[in-house]
C-alpha cells in the first residue's frame, strides 16, 4: 500500500513539473522543472524493476540534460518573452 | 557465420573515425577518403550472401544440442534470435553496392573541387554509408532505429556543414521534426516487443502470422502498424514530410545533397521491407501504401512545378519519386515489388546525376534561382547535353533506366487491375518530363541576362567524369536491367 | 481497484508524457521549451518501454548467487526493454544536444528565440513573385 | 473568360507586386491539371472497396475543387517552409493514420 501511495506521488510530481516546466517563463525554472521531471522518471524506473537504467535516466536527467539546458539559457537569453 | 558482413558497416565507421583524427591533414584526408571510397563497393561485391549472428549467438534450432527437453524444442523459444543478426541478401548487395558508387562519386567530386578537403564533412559522410547500409542489412527492429536516429544527427549535420543560407534554420526544423517522428517509430517497435517479446524481424513476422486474425491482437497489431508507419513516412520524406526533405536536400552543397536523398531512399526501402515481412499480410497494408504513394507523387511533382529555384525543383522531383517504391508493394506481388525497388535504385542514380550536374551551375555562377539564370549551354555543352539525358532519364525516357522500371510498374498495374494506377504513373511522368525541361530551358537555353556575373571560369574534370559516369550507368541499367532485377526479384521471392 | 496496479499507472503516465510533449511541439513558440517539450515525448516513451518489462511482485533481472534459476526465471523482470532503454536515453540526450547548440547559433544570428520569428521562412516563391 | 484568363488574374492579383514570367504561370497551371486530374483518377481507386463510395467521393472532390478553384497555388501556400504548419501536418497525419487504422481497423 504504501509503494502505492509513493508511486502515486512520484507520478504527480513528474507529470505537474513536466506541465509547469512548458507554462512558466523563466527559463532558468523550466531547466530545473524538467531535471525534476527526469528524476521523476528515474524513481519510476526503481520501482519497475529496472534499476541499472534508473541510474543512468538519473544521471542523464536529472543531471546532464538540466546542465545543457541552463549552460544553453546562460549563452542565450533567460526570459520568454513570446 | 560470416565476418566480411559487418565489415560492411564497420569500416566506414572506422574510416570516418580516422578521418576526424587526421583532422588538417589535407593530403591523407583524400588520400584515405578515396580509398575507402573505392574500397566500399568492391568489398560488397565479394562479400557471399549470408546472415552474421553477432557474438555468434545463434537460435538454438541451428545449434543441434542433443537430448533437449521437448518442452523446449516445441516453445518458440527454440527459434528465437538472441542476438542482433544482420541477413546479407541480393536486395541488400545491389543497393549498398548503389550506395557505395554514389558516395565515391560524391567524395570524388568534392574532393577534386575543392582546394581544402574538409574532414567532418567526410566524416559525415561515412557515418551516413555506415548507418544506412546497417538499415539495410540489420534484422533487428531496435538495432534499425538506433541507425535511423544516427542518421537523422547525420543528415543534420551535413547541413550544417554546408554553406547555403538560412542552414542552421533547416538544420532546428529537421530536428524538431526528427524528434517527433523517432520517439513514434520507437513507440511503435515497443508495441510490436510487447507482442512478441522479441525484436528481431523474422521472429515478430512469425508471431504476427498467428496474431493478426485474433480479434484481441489485431487492434494492437493495427497500431503498431501506424505508428512504424508514421516513422517510415518521416525516414524516407513522404508526406507530409516531403516539405522538409525537399528543403534539405536543396540546403546541403551539392555533394551533400546527393547522399542525402541516397540516405533517405535507402531508409525508406529498409523500412518498407520490414513492413512488409512484418505486416504484409494486413489487409489495409496494399491500400495505405497505394495512397501515400499516389499522394507523394502528386504533391511532389505539382509542387515541383512552382518553383523557381532550380536545387529545390530537382528536391520535390526526387521526393515525389519515392512513391513510385511504394506503388509497387501496394501493388503487391513479385513482379511489382521487384519493379518498385528497381525504379528506386534508377532515382538514387538519376538524382544524384541531377544534383552533382546541376551543382556546376551553382559552382559557376554562384546563384540557383532560375530566374536570373540562363544560356549557360554556350559554358559547357558537353555538361548541359548530358544533363538533360539525366533529366531524360528521370522522365522515363527510352533508352533509359527510369523508362525500363516505369514500365515495369505500368505493366504491373495493368495486370493486377489497376488501370486508374497506370494512368497515373504517365501522368506523372509526363510532369515530371515538363518540369524538366522547364528548369532546363530556363537555366540552359534562355538568352543569358546582363547582370549573370561568373565566379569561376570553368567546370572542374572530375565532375564532368562523375556526370559522365552516371550517365553509362543509367544506359547500362536501361539496355541491361536483368543486372539488377534478377538478384531483386530473387530475394523478394524469398519473401513473399 | 484494477485500475491501481503500479504497470497501469506507469502506462498512463508515459501517455500523458507523449500527450504534452506533442502538446509541446505544436503550441509552444519558445524553441528552448519546445525541446524541452520534445525531450518529454522520448522520456515517456522510455517509461513506456521500461514499463511493459515490469512483472508485479518480480525482482530486479540481475541473478544473485544463491538464487534457483527457475524461480529467477519465473519472477524476474523482463530484461530485454531495460537493455534498449539505455540506448534510447543516450540518443535522446545527444540529439537534445545538437537541438541546444543550433538554437544558441540561431540566438546569436537572429536575436531571438521565438520560433514564429526565426524557423518562418516563406518558400521562394511566395517572397519573390 | 477562359480558365486561362481566369487563373493569369488570380495570379496577378496574388502576386502583382513582383514580376511574373511565363515560367511561372505554366508551372502553376501544370500543377493545377496534375492535381485535379490525378486526384480525381485516384479516386476512381475506390471502385475496388464500393461503387457508391466512389459516386460520393467523387461528387464530393469536385465540390470541393470547383470551390477553391486555383488549387495549386492554395497548396503551394500550405507546403511552407515554416516550421508552425510542418509541425501542424505531420501531428494531424499522425492523428489521422492512428484513429483510420486504428478504429477504422480491417
Amino acid at each position: 500500500m504504501y509503494e502505492l501511495i509513493i508511486l502515486i506521488i512520484i507520478i504527480i510530481v513528474t507529470l505537474l513539473s513536466a506541465i509547469l516546466a512548458l507554462v512558466r517563463t523563466d527559463l532558468l525554472e523550466v531547466a530545473i522543472l524538467s531535471g525534476i521531471t527526469g528524476l521523476g522518471i528515474a524513481l519510476l524506473f526503481q520501482l519497475l524493476l529496472a534499476p541499472d537504467v534508473a541510474l543512468t535516466q538519473a544521471i542523464v536527467g536529472a543531471g546532464i540534460i538540466p546542465v545543457f539546458l541552463a549552460l544553453a539559457i546562460k549563452k542565450t537569453t533567460r526570459v520568454d518573452d513570446g | 557465420m560470416n565476418i566480411s558482413i559487418p565489415l560492411i558497416v564497420i569500416i566506414p565507421l572506422i574510416a570516418a573515425l580516422f578521418l576526424n583524427l587526421f583532422a588538417g591533414k589535407n593530403k591523407i584526408i583524400k588520400v584515405l577518403a578515396f580509398i575507402v571510397g573505392l574500397g566500399l563497393p568492391i568489398l560488397t561485391l565479394t562479400t557471399s550472401y549470408g546472415l552474421h549472428y553477432f557474438g555468434g549467438h545463434q537460435p538454438l534450432a541451428l545449434s543441434n544440442i542433443a537430448n533437449l527437453s521437448t518442452y523446449i524444442t516445441n516453445s518458440s523459444l527454440y527459434n528465437l534470435h538472441p542476438a542482433i543478426t544482420y541477413a546479407y541478401t541480393p536486395i541488400a548487395k545491389v543497393f549498398i553496392f548503389a550506395l557505395g558508387i554514389v558516395v565515391f562519386l560524391s567524395i570524388f567530386s568534392y574532393l577534386n573541387s575543392e582546394n581544402k578537403a574538409s574532414g567532418p564533412f567526410l566524416f559525415m559522410v561515412f557515418m551516413a554509408t555506415a548507418s544506412v547500409s546497417a538499415l539495410l542489412l540489420s534484422d533487428d527492429l531496435f538495432n534499425m532505429y538506433v541507425f535511423f536516429e544516427i542518421a537523422a544527427l547525420i543528415q543534420t549535420g551535413i547541413i550544417i556543414a554546408s554553406s547555403a543560407k538560412d542552414n542552421y534554420e533547416t538544420a532546428l526544423k529537421y530536428m524538431i521534426l526528427s524528434s517527433i517522428g523517432g520517439p513514434i517509430l520507437l513507440l511503435g517497435i515497443t508495441i510490436l516487443l510487447a507482442i512478441c517479446g522479441s525484436v528481431n524481424i523474422t521472429d515478430i513476422s512469425l508471431a504476427i502470422s498467428n496474431l493478426v486474425h485474433t480479434p484481441e491482437a489485431s487492434g494492437v497489431v493495427l497500431f503498431a502498424f501506424s505508428l512504424i508507419f508514421f516513422g517510415w513516412l518521416y525516414a524516407s520524406g513522404l508526406p507530409p514530410f516531403n516539405v522538409i526533405k525537399s528543403l534539405v536536400y536543396s540546403k546541403a552543397e551539392p555533394y551533400g545533397s546527393s547522399v542525402l536523398q541516397a540516405m533517405s531512399l535507402i531508409s525508406l526501402i529498409a523500412f518498407i521491407i520490414a513492413m512488409f515481412r512484418i505486416f504484409g499480410t494486413l489487409d489495409i497494408f496494399k491500400g495505405v501504401m497505394i495512397f501515400i504513394s499516389i499522394a507523394s507523387m502528386i504533391l511532389g511533382v505539382s509542387m515541383a512545378a512552382m518553383q523557381t529555384d532550380f536545387r529545390r525543383m530537382i528536391a520535390y522531383l526526387s521526393v515525389g519519386e519515392l512513391g513510385f517504391v511504394g506503388l509497387g508493394f501496394g501493388i503487391g506481388g513479385n513482379f511489382a515489388i521487384t519493379a518498385g525497388l528497381f525504379q528506386g535504385l534508377n532515382e538514387m542514380i538519376v538524382t544524384t546525376l541531377l544534383f552533382i550536374g546541376l551543382g556546376t551551375v551553382v559552382y559557376l555562377t554562384n546563384t540557383s534561382d532560375t530566374r536570373k539564370l540562363g544560356g549557360l549551354i554556350g559554358k559547357n555543352t558537353f555538361m548541359a547535353i548530358m544533363i538533360l539525358l539525366g533529366g531524360l532519364a528521370m522522365a522515363g525516357v527510352p533508352p533509359f533506366n527510369g523508362f525500363r522500371s516505369k514500365l515495369m510498374i505500368v505493366e504491373a498495374a495493368l495486370n493486377t487491375g489497376f488501370p486508374e494506377i497506370a494512368v497515373i504513373i504517365i501522368l506523372i511522368s509526363i510532369a515530371t518530363f515538363f518540369v524538366f525541361v522547364k528548369a532546363f530551358h530556363s537555366i540552359f537555353l534562355k538568352p543569358q541576362p546582363r547582370d549573370l556575373t561568373f565566379i569561376r571560369d570553368s567546370i572542374p574534370k572530375s565532375i564532368l567524369f562523375t556526370v559522365l559516369v552516371l550517365l553509362i550507368i543509367c544506359l547500362i541499367l536501361g539496355l541491361y536491367p536483368e543486372l539488377v532485377t534478377n538478384p531483386i526479384s530473387q530475394s523478394i521471392g524469398g519473401l513473399l | 481497484m484494477i485500475l491501481l496496479d503500479t504497470q497501469l499507472l506507469t502506462l498512463f503516465t508515459a501517455g500523458a508524457l507523449i500527450v504534452i510533449g506533442i502538446f509541446a511541439a505544436i503550441y509552444i513558440d519558445n524553441i528552448i521549451k519546445k525541446i524541452v517539450g520534445l525531450s518529454f515525448i522520448e522520456e515517456g516513451v522510455n517509461l513506456f518501454i521500461i514499463s511493459l518489462g515490469y512483472k508485479s511482485g518480480g525482482v530486479i533481472p540481475i541473478l544473485l548467487p544463491g538464487m534457483n534459476i527457475k524461480w529467477f526465471a519465473n519472477n524476474s523482470a523482463y530484461p530485454l526493454p531495460q537493455a534498449l532503454v539505455l540506448t534510447s536515453i543516450v540518443i535522446g540526450a545527444s540529439t537534445l544536444a545538437v537541438m541546444l547548440a543550433l538554437s544558441m547559433v540561431l540566438y546569436k544570428k537572429h536575436g531571438s528565440l521565438s520560433a514564429s520569428k526565426i524557423l518562418n521562412h516563406e518558400s521562394d516563391m511566395g517572397d519573390e513573385l | 473568360m477562359s480558365f486561362y484568363d481566369y487563373f493569369l488574374n488570380y495570379f496577378k492579383n496574388r502576386f502583382s507586386k513582383n514580376q511574373i514570367t511565363n515560367e511561372n504561370v505554366s508551372g502553376a497551371i501544370l500543377a493545377e491539371l496534375v492535381i485535379i486530374s490525378s486526384t480525381l483518377i485516384a479516386a476512381l481507386l475506390l471502385r475496388h472497396i464500393s461503387i457508391v463510395l466512389t459516386a460520393v467521393v467523387i461528387l464530393i472532390l469536385l465540390v470541393l475543387i470547383l470551390s477553391n478553384l486555383p488549387i495549386s497555388i492554395k497548396f503551394f501556400q500550405e507546403q511552407d517552409d515554416s516550421i508552425e504548419k510542418m509541425t501542424f501536418y505531420a501531428i494531424l497525419c499522425l492523428g489521422i493514420i492512428v484513429s483510420l487504422v486504428y478504429w477504422g481497423g480491417l
